[in-house]
């Protein structure tokens, strides 16, 4: 399973970076690229995400090929 | 349904005028056009702000802004409608954001428009790094547009 | 506050334009625009409408129209406003009105331009008379904003 | 006791002038004029009145020197 894992605002800072490839055999919901993610930077309980550019929650679940966003709440308008 | 992602400044009322005559022209249908337009200010939450970037989410946002407008049409009976948003960097009193609706009765454009707007600021991609005279900061959370 | 009766026609884009930077300028205190223009349709009712006459009070159209964008003042805090309202013989396509409203946060100017539209519509002492192909009629009653 | 008396759109047609000059004794309300102007072109019941440029109704008393309108529901905008 690989996920192309995109970071925007804050989290793009925190993180060190806009992208990353995420290969991993036990992945099936944005919970489980979470964990992976916060192993090495804690994202703030406010995170969102989103699966293909849709907005997705923690049970949503990932599969191959999918890209997978985190970000803070908007702000735009 | 227009929806534009602007890198550069834009002048909302010429945008308005030019997108009305190209898509809409002399049609005679259209009783009733509400329009809102974000300015960006020289303040907020109490601080001087003297820039703002403005980052996005490319393909997202226009995947989310088009949800929202066919939303809104399903609500609504209205004729067409407009979105412009800046990206970039952006500094005091330029436009930010631009919604147009144009319907035949006034309750149609007022609604959807205030719709959009309310979607727009709770759903689209968008996130705004104001820089102040000492700091640089991310904004951390839009106000609810119903209450202030 | 600004309200005009105007006898010829008017571009609501280029009006608000100029009555903003000449008095708003590069103020940085507004963040929010909204405004609703009605525009002339070429039908109403189910008939088609080739022109109209607005007769209007004068006198008592700048003051039922002070009085109200003074009520709007009360309720709710925004910067500026401004009114301007079509009088004698219009064609479809024509702008009828525009209102506009310039506050510092989006719920100010959304409310309040919607109050003084809808106040407008209710109070102020203009009538509209249609000329069809076959008639010409008093149009007899403005539909409620908040229903359609 | 004299009131200007001024009607607008259909009223005015309907009495066939925009203004005159009303002059009587008996005059305390504008339910009084109404009474008179009546008698010569009965205005609608949906007719709604102004004393000097501000809505009142028909039990408003009006005094020497005002100005009286009567005009149809609003319709502009």
């Amino acid at each position: 399973m690989a996920i192309r894992v995109r970071y925007f605002a804050n989290l793009r800072e925190l993180v060190g970076h806009s992208e990353e490839e995420l290969s991993a055999e036990n992945i099936e919901t944005i919970a489980d690229i979470l964990r992976i993610i916060n192993q090495k930077n804690k994202l703030p309980d406010t995170v969102l995400q989103a699966i293909n550019m849709d907005y997705a929650d923690l049970n949503s679940t990932v599969k191959d090929g999918d890209e997978v966003a985190f970000f803070p709440p908007v702000t735009g308008g | 349904m227009a929806i534009y992602i602007r890198e550069t400044a834009f002048d909302p009322w010429q945008e308005t005028l030019s997108y009305q005559q190209n898509q809409l022209g002399k049609s005679g249908k259209f009783g009733a056009t509400a329009s809102f337009i974000g300015t960006m200010r020289d303040f907020n939450e109490g601080d001087d702000i003297q820039a703002m970037t403005l980052e996005h989410y490319p393909g997202m946002t226009e995947k989310q802004l088009e949800k929202i407008v066919t939303e809104a049409e399903q609500q609504w009976d209205f004729i067409d409608s407009l979105i412009i948003h800046r990206v970039g960097d952006l500094f005091p009193n330029d436009p930010i954001v631009l919604v147009v609706v144009w319907s035949a009765h006034r309750g149609a454009a007022f609604d959807a428009c205030r719709f959009i707007m309310e979607a727009l600021k709770s759903k689209a991609p968008f996130w705004k790094k104001e820089t102040l005279p000492s700091e640089v900061r991310w904004v951390e959370k839009n106000t609810d547009g119903y209450s202030n």
